[in-house]
């Protein structure tokens, strides 16, 4: 393990940031526990959500954009019902992960095209277009199995089109994207 | 003495897809209870998690727009079936109060965001606006000898500043209706644990362990059945419990219903309109048991 | 006046049990009454009332404590002597009422402004509706409605509501419920504005304590914060700031109490519009307590009362 | 007076002995920083504070008067605040007409266990007065040519 | 006058952002100042001699101190200028420490109002008259609320301090919570064996007037002289004939009622007498269960009650009782933790609290000081402690720290060991707070010798899980989520304040914070005074607190009581209203307003007047606010006390 310099290491403009976009107060967490004892991800993570927090107000921002965690809530708000300090946890954790999206961090490469596939999905059509969804994923990740095993009980079903959804207006929505996009190059 | 009552209806994405039964049968109760839905003109995707978790903004933004095509209807109470549609709505109704905020909003929309409209889930308008008491004097076939869990998933009633709904951990609509239209319903402690939501694709393992444990669970308290009102829970539930059971060694035989689907069950509607032939784990067995107890009864007595 | 003659005959019964009776008589020209005090029979017939019997009488009672006194009043007068009565000052078995049917007086500025300088007055008719008046060798002709005093448009009570001896018919309230629109339309200016009006009316005010000595309800007297050292609240300076405070005193000290007889505006010799403060202050506590002075004389005024649960008081969120 | 010019307004507290005064003090032990404005008069209730008191306060050329109580059911002695409450309210609502901005005088109730509130209050109360300016000031004797430029506005 | 002025630096609590120096040579300006300085302790020996002397040196006959709260040091100085001979009220002080410079820094700014506020207070002092105190005769009873431990330990010191004790206690029985208590910590002694003893003397104490299961009704009155109306609750039972055998309670048939002393952990008779140390051992019937008394059929406890002495017709009756002082130990009340939806709201029986398992573990309780699963009483192999239920959790609006839970549950971990040997606990804790002599060592000991598992992290959620409930929570140190296989759950609820403590606090006119806890007069110097005087506190009704603490403040306040009793007389504050009599139109509106009745009418040369019954008066000042003419005056609050101090802060 790294011995952390508390004095040289704080980035303090990081903790500073990560409050104003989350409107929480970080110093507020008093590292009881309760959001990694709730949550269902923890598994999965690199580094539990209680840690996440006091590393975020060690002002470690590297550890912290860096770690599979990010990608890996789910925002279920276990974490945010649940603290004692009526922290919103899960919030700042979606602020930690446009923070990392902002500076290259690239993730958990699944989850994060999956979500990019889904927004491109909705950009396109205005609303998600399931199979074009999975499509896009597949061939962005290569996972050629994925949920092939379900169609055979799930097309039968009538459940699955080969067409987006026609809807009017789905340009309001791309334009939306591309508002959204010019703002945040500003 | 009741006026009827009316809302702007948003489907959500997936009611053209994978929840196309939830769509379906919660139209159908609706109209047969005369609740009045107007769908949304032109909606559009709520932008789910993906989108927040890219942006607050831009999330607000995808729900925003939406609301003022419900406001633009003249009408000022929304209502959509799925869970995490409302949670997207909601924490953007609740972002906006924000001045600032609003603004960022507006400039993405490249029109003033509307502030007004109220939204619900059906479930919420069902419990609150219409009423179980209400709801028991609909019901033509009880459900007796059904035993079911009822599971809300993670955002239905979380964080409950911004969903106002029910209680946090231990939420009791569902059940309320159950209870009401003669089913068992087994104390589920499980309620509000997340199924693995929209990791269903990329994080399939994830998904195999939570949803796995509330089917466990479930059969282990006894139930029959599931009932959800999530169309990404029961996804999770019902179309991957074969990949469930693979991964798990399990052999679950769980029907997952829609709380609609039950309703119309209840109600005397028939299976076509409800959709019960959409979903994955095969319910007859659960079904044609229904009510064979009460029905008994009532020819004895 | 229609039931001068039956009011007299009453007096002169009840005469003999009492030290006096505060009444009118004709004043120094056609225009003006002046307090009258019978004292002997043959003071009787000097007594006049009519639409000249503007003073407050009530004013003097406090004074005259301890002794019998008969008294004629308005309707209006008379909610002064349930408030002094309310208020102790008075003894109910040393005072005797008079009470008659009111239909109103003038106002002498709004006669003075339609008039202009007269010059001697040589005589006054009334009419039904019309004054006519003789000065300076000239008739002038004035509708009664436009001399007479304001308070009068809106009166509720036009019958004296306490009496023991009360002559002729009584009469009915006016229609018309919410007294002079001034205050409404003071209180549409802007307060940039208000505070200037205040400035410049107060500058004008001479520091003579008419309006005090006028107020039925003023009944400190010889101890009058404005003019004590201590407590030292005004100092003797003719100052706005100081005048000012005075008519805040006054009107403060009316809180719950006053009955706007308008004495205090009447009997200013510079004419600035004292009452306005009073009604602004009668108007905030009628929507506060639903009270209005003078009206029962068991009543508590509600500055010297509470509620533990104040109804009408939303305590700002400070 | 020594108003820092440009900086500060004359801002004026009368507050209760047990409570307001107490939060005022909690809040000074707890460090909870504060605009510089206001100067507090301390009195035992404010059943003791006679409107008369705002209106000379306001009358002497004070830009805003703060007044601060024990909270109602917890006065010291009972039942002053809850005549104070009457007494103020009508104060409160008395004062546009004399053509002071309603917002120049405000009445609260905190306690002397509520350091934080108090800081809020004062907080606001100064943001408050600040955002109305200086009051308008009664023109002395010496000042004529103010009065005869208020006539002007007339 | 000639007024000297001391701006204290307080250290560098006043100095550091006042520039004191420079408030003194403003000060010297100021009318009537004669002499103006700056010292480093102005309430330090040296401090007070330095106003002493300059009192003689410059013949001063008025002082102005600028230092802290005059609610700090008033008394202090005020001492000061009389040891100078000065009368005592011509002092004032100004306030330039917690009003100015703990709550900014601008210097400038900071050294400008300081110099304001002493400006406010020369010129008040230029109006201040000597005022000189009357005596008055005082009540040497004392009335104490709360017969819990800290109620019995003040009222047999005061009792054995000659004084006569008013004891009034809400329930059946004094002991308060600690006679619920099996052991106590650190040395694990039995509760009821030492506090026993106790309960009994206040019973024979011939200087104690018990009055059980009542409540206080109204106070009037002032220090020295309260009237207190004490309601007895109907007990249905006449207690001067029930001699506590207990044949009612194996007779009656109603054996549902709500068993509160054991916490609800089984069940009691519908009359009982809730344990057999209760003093006084009374019965009483509780009337929500009691067949006679809800449907008119029964009655057999009547009939087999040797003494004839239920009554079913009995009424609350109420005593009044005159007293010199008021000792407050109402003790506290337990967090509903039922809020907690994630412990599962009160569903699972075998989730309790700490003090059902304490009555669990007594000898004296429903199981018999068996440890029992609620549910199914099999005895549990696993259990779980979770500690700061309802303490430090915002969230559900309990921020502070109950304080003696840490304690409790390390002597329950070790007591359940003591009685299942085989069993396992699990503490889930945030942090240990053991600062009490010998604590620390306990919980080590309970780490150390009883093999308790102590687990840094809350619990998330809790869940039935077959047979047994699964406690989820984390462990931080490890940093993970960590769950428990457990039988039983013992949550360590924390305190707040009693039921009802807000509306006694309003009754004895003192202040509470904003969890109900009563306000002490001082955090430090005045832990058991409140500010009205003749009140006391002793115990956690001022703030949680653990059994040594509660003693000791018992006898804190019984000291006090008796402090203030060694006097025959006390000395009246003469801060009171004054009528004028000159002045005075006897208009009655100060009689209407005053909340204590302490103005009468008199009859002054034929005229009414107004005067004001000094020893009653409380100095409030709503007459001088009310009275038109200014005629009754609050002696040191005048209208032209407070009128110099407005115009020397706005002189336009």
């Amino acid at each position: 393990m790294n011995v952390i310099n508390l004095t040289s290491s704080c980035n303090s403009d990081f903790v500073r940031q990560v409050e104003e976009e989350s409107g929480q107060q970080l110093s507020l967490c008093y590292q009881c526990g309760k959001c990694t004892a709730g949550c269902p991800y923890t598994t999965e993570y690199d580094i539990p959500v209680s840690q996440i927090m006091r590393l975020t107000q060690a002002g470690q921002k590297e550890l912290v954009l860096k770690s599979k965690s990010l990608w890996l809530c789910a925002t279920c708000e276990s974490c945010t019902a649940r603290c004692p300090n009526k922290i919103d946890v899960a919030r700042i954790m979606d602020v930690l992960r446009h923070m990392a999206r902002r500076e290259g961090y690239g993730g958990v490469k699944t989850v994060k095209t999956f979500w990019d596939s889904f927004l491109h999905s909705v950009q396109k059509n205005g609303r998600v277009f399931e199979v074009g969804l999975l499509a896009n994923y597949i061939s962005h990740t290569g996972r050629f199995w994925t949920d092939m095993g379900l169609g055979p009980k799930v097309l039968p079903k009538g459940k699955i089109h080969f067409k987006p959804s026609a809807m009017q207006g789905k340009e309001e929505v791309s334009k939306i994207f591309r508002r959204y996009t010019e703002e945040s190059s500003k | 003495m009741s006026v009827s009552l009316t809302y702007a209806y948003y489907p959500g994405c997936s009611s053209t897809g994978t929840s196309i039964e939830y769509d379906m049968s919660s139209r159908a109760i609706c109209a047969a209870l005369d609740i009045t839905l107007t769908d949304v003109p032109n909606w559009s995707c709520c932008g789910s998690t993906p989108a927040h978790t890219v942006d607050h903004t831009l999330s607000s933004a995808l729900s925003a727009r939406n609301l003022c095509q419900v406001a633009s209807m003249g009408l000022t109470a929304a209502v959509t079936p799925c869970p995490s549609c409302l949670s997207n709505l909601k924490t953007a109704q609740h972002r906006m109060k924000n001045d600032s905020f609003r603004e960022k909003v507006s400039k993405l929309l490249d029109k003033p965001a509307d502030i007004t409209v109220e939204t619900k889930s059906v479930l919420q308008i069902l419990v609150e606006d219409y009423g179980i008491e209400k709801i028991k004097a609909k019901v033509k076939k009880p459900l007796t000898g059904l035993t079911v869990a009822a599971y809300y998933g993670c955002i239905m009633n979380r964080p409950a500043e911004i969903m106002n709904f029910d209680d946090r951990e231990h939420p009791m609509a569902m059940d309320n209706i159950m209870t009401a239209l003669g089913a068992t319903v087994v104390p589920f402690p499980l309620k509000v644990e997340c199924c693995g939501a929209s990791f269903g694709i990329p994080r399939k393992d994830v998904v195999m362990r939570l949803s796995g444990k509330l089917l466990d669970t479930a059969k282990e308290m006894g139930a029959m059945a599931l009932v959800t009102a999530c169309p990404l829970c029961q996804m999770n539930l019902d179309m991957r419990q074969e990949q469930i059971n693979s991964a798990n060694g399990s052999k679950h035989h769980m029907p997952i219903f829609y709380f609609t689907q039950l309703m119309g069950l209840a109600f005397g509607l028939t299976e076509k309109e409800l959709g019960i032939d959409k979903l994955c784990v095969n319910p007859r067995t659960v079904i044609d048991a229904l009510g064979m107890e009460g029905n008994s009864k009532e020819k004895s007595q | 006046m229609k039931y001068q003659q039956e009011l007299k005959d009453s007096i002169r019964k009840a005469l003999p049990g009492l030290d006096v009776v505060i009444a009118w008589s004709a004043g120094y020209d056609p225009l003006h009454a002046t307090p009258h005090f019978i004292r002997r029979e043959e003071d009787i017939d000097r007594l006049e009332i009519g639409p000249f019997s503007v003073h407050n009488l009530a004013t003097y009672l406090p004074g005259l404590r301890g002794k019998k006194v008969g008294i004629v009043v308005k309707g209006c007068d008379s909610r002064s002597v349930i408030e002094l009565l309310q208020e102790n000052l008075i003894n109910r078995e040393d005072v005797t009422i008079f009470g008659f049917p009111c239909t109103g007086v003038v106002d002498q500025t709004k006669i003075r402004k339609a008039l202009g300088h007269t010059g001697k007055v040589d005589f006054c008719q009334i009419a039904s509706q019309t004054v006519v008046i003789g000065a300076g060798g000239e008739e002038h002709k004035l509708r009664l409605s436009k001399v007479l005093a304001d308070k009068c448009f809106s009166c509720q009570y036009p019958n004296a509501l306490i009496s023991d001896h009360f002559v002729g018919e009584k009469i009915s309230p006016s229609a018309q419920t919410e007294g002079g629109d001034d205050l409404e339309a003071f209180e549409n200016m802007p307060l940039p504005e208000r505070f200037a009006f205040w400035q410049k009316e107060m500058d004008r005010c001479i520091r003579c304590y008419a309006c005090r000595n006028a107020c039925p309800m003023c009944v400190c007297r010889d101890h009058c914060l404005a003019e004590s050292r201590d407590p030292h609240w005004l100092s003797q300076e003719d100052s706005v700031r100081d005048k000012w405070m005075f008519q805040l005193i006054h009107a403060y000290h009316l809180a719950g109490r006053c009955t706007e007889c308008g004495e205090c505006q009447r009997a200013c010799p510079m004419d600035i519009p004292l009452l306005l403060l009073k009604k602004k202050m009668n108007k905030e506590i009628k929507e506060l307590f639903q009270y209005e002075a003078g009206v029962d004389p068991e009543a508590t005024p509600p500055l010297l009362s509470f509620k533990m649960e104040e109804e009408n008081i939303k305590e700002r969120e400070w | 007076m020594p108003v820092l010019k440009g900086k500060e307004l004359r801002i004026v507290g009368f507050l209760c002995n047990w409570c307001s005064y107490g939060g005022a003090d909690t809040a000074g032990v707890g460090r909870f920083n504060q605009p510089t404005d206001l100067r507090i008069i301390r009195v035992p209730c404010s059943g003791r504070i006679d409107p008369l008191f705002i209106m000379k306060t306001l009358m002497n050329g004070a830009d805003g008067v703060l007044v601060s109580g024990c909270h109602p059911r917890d006065c010291h002695y009972a039942e002053g605040n809850f005549y104070a409450r009457r007494r103020l309210e009508v104060l409160h609502r008395f004062l546009p007409i004399l053509g002071f901005e309603p917002g120049r005088f405000e009445y609260t109730w905190v306690s002397a266990s509520e350091g934080q509130r108090w800081q809020q209050v004062v907080t606001r109360f100064t943001e408050q007065i600040h955002k109305l300016g200086p009051a308008p000031k009664i023109a002395g004797p010496e000042a004529s040519a103010t009065l005869r430029q208020m006539e002007a506005v007339l | 006058m000639k007024i000297g002025v001391f701006v204290c630096h307080c250290g560098s609590n006043i100095e550091g952002t006042v520039d004191t120096a420079a408030v003194a040579a403003a000060a010297r300006e100021f009318p009537g100042v004669a002499f103006a300085t700056d010292t480093m302790y102005t309430c330090s020996e040296p401090g007070q001699e330095e106003i002493v002397n300059a009192i003689k040196e410059h013949q001063l006959d008025g002082v102005v101190v600028a230092s802290c709260t005059p609610r700090m040091h008033e008394q202090t100085f005020r001492r000061t200028v009389e040891r100078a001979g000065l009368n005592r009220y011509l002092f004032e002080m100004a306030n330039i420490r917690e009003h100015v410079s703990w709550i900014g820094k601008d210097r400038e700014a900071n050294t400008n109002k300081a110099t304001d506020l002493v400006r406010m207070a020369a010129s008040k002092l230029l109006h201040n008259r000597p005022l000189l105190s009357k005596q008055f005769d005082i009540n040497k009873r004392v009335l104490i609320i709360g017969g819990g431990v800290a109620g019995i330990q003040a009222a047999l010191d005061c009792a054995e301090g000659g004084l006569e004790v008013v004891l009034v206690e809400k329930t059946t029985t004094i002991g308060g919570k600690m006679a619920k208590l099996d052991k106590t910590f650190p040395t694990v002694d039995c509760s009821c064996c030492i506090l026993g003893p106790r309960m009994v003397d206040v019973a024979q104490h011939p200087n104690i007037t018990l009055y059980a299961y009542s409540e206080i009704e109204e106070v009037s009155g002032y220090v020295g002289n309260f009237d207190v109306k004490v309601k007895k609750k109907a007990t249905y039972v006449d207690w001067d004939k029930c001699t506590g055998c207990g044949i009612c309670m194996t007779k009656c048939p109603s054996k549902k009622a709500t068993d509160y002393f054991n916490e609800g952990i089984g069940k009691t008779t519908a009359i009982n007498i809730p344990f057999p140390q209760a003093i006084p051992k009374k019965a009483k019937i509780d009337a929500d269960f009691c067949m006679k008394l809800q449907k008119g059929k029964c009655g057999i406890c009547a009939k087999v009650c040797p003494s004839g002495c239920i009554d079913f017709t009995q009424q609350d009756e109420f005593v009044t009782e005159k007293v010199g002082a008021i000792v407050a130990a109402t003790g506290f009340d337990l967090f509903d933790w039922t809020v907690y939806g994630e412990y599962g709201g009160g569903r699972y029986p075998d989730v309790i609290t700490s003090l059902q398992y304490e009555r669990m573990l007594s000898a004296s309780g429903p199981t018999g000081g068996h440890i029992k699963r609620p549910s199914d009483g099999k005895e549990p192999k696993n259990v779980v402690f979770i500690q700061c239920v309802g303490s430090r959790d915002k969230s559900v609006g309990r921020p502070y720290c109950t304080g003696f839970c840490c304690m409790y549950t390390a002597k329950q971990a070790i007591l359940t060991k003591d009685h299942l040997p085989e069993s396992q606990t699990y503490v889930f804790y945030m942090d240990i707070r053991a600062t009490g002599k010998n604590y620390d060592e306990f919980t080590r000991r309970a780490m150390e010798e009883y093999n308790a598992k102590y687990i840094r992290g809350r619990v998330s959620m809790i869940y039935p899980k077959g047979d047994s409930l699964l406690v989820r929570g984390a462990d931080t140190l490890m940093g993970t989520q960590v769950e428990v296989d457990a039988d039983l759950v013992v949550l360590a609820v924390g305190a707040e304040a009693a039921a009802g403590a807000a509306g006694l606090a309003e009754k004895l006119r003192i202040s509470y914070d904003s969890y109900g806890f009563y306000m002490e007069g001082h955090p430090k110097l005045k832990p058991v005074e409140t500010n009205t005087a003749g009140v006391y506190l002793a115990g956690s009704c001022q703030g949680p607190k653990d059994i040594p603490s509660s003693v000791a403040q018992g006898s804190a306040a019984a000291s006090k009581v008796l402090g203030l009793f060694s006097k025959d007389k006390l000395a009246s504050d003469p801060q009171v209203s004054v009528v004028d009599i000159k002045r005075c139109i006897g208009c009655g509106k100060c009689m209407k307003t005053c909340p204590f009745g302490a103005i009468k009418e008199i009859d002054f040369r034929g005229m009414k007047k107004a005067e004001v019954i000094e020893t009653v008066c409380q100095g409030c000042g709503i007459c001088t606010s009310t009275c038109p003419q200014g005629a009754a005056q609050l002696q040191h609050f005048t209208d032209n006390q407070i009128l110099s101090e407005v115009n020397a802060l706005c002189q336009f």
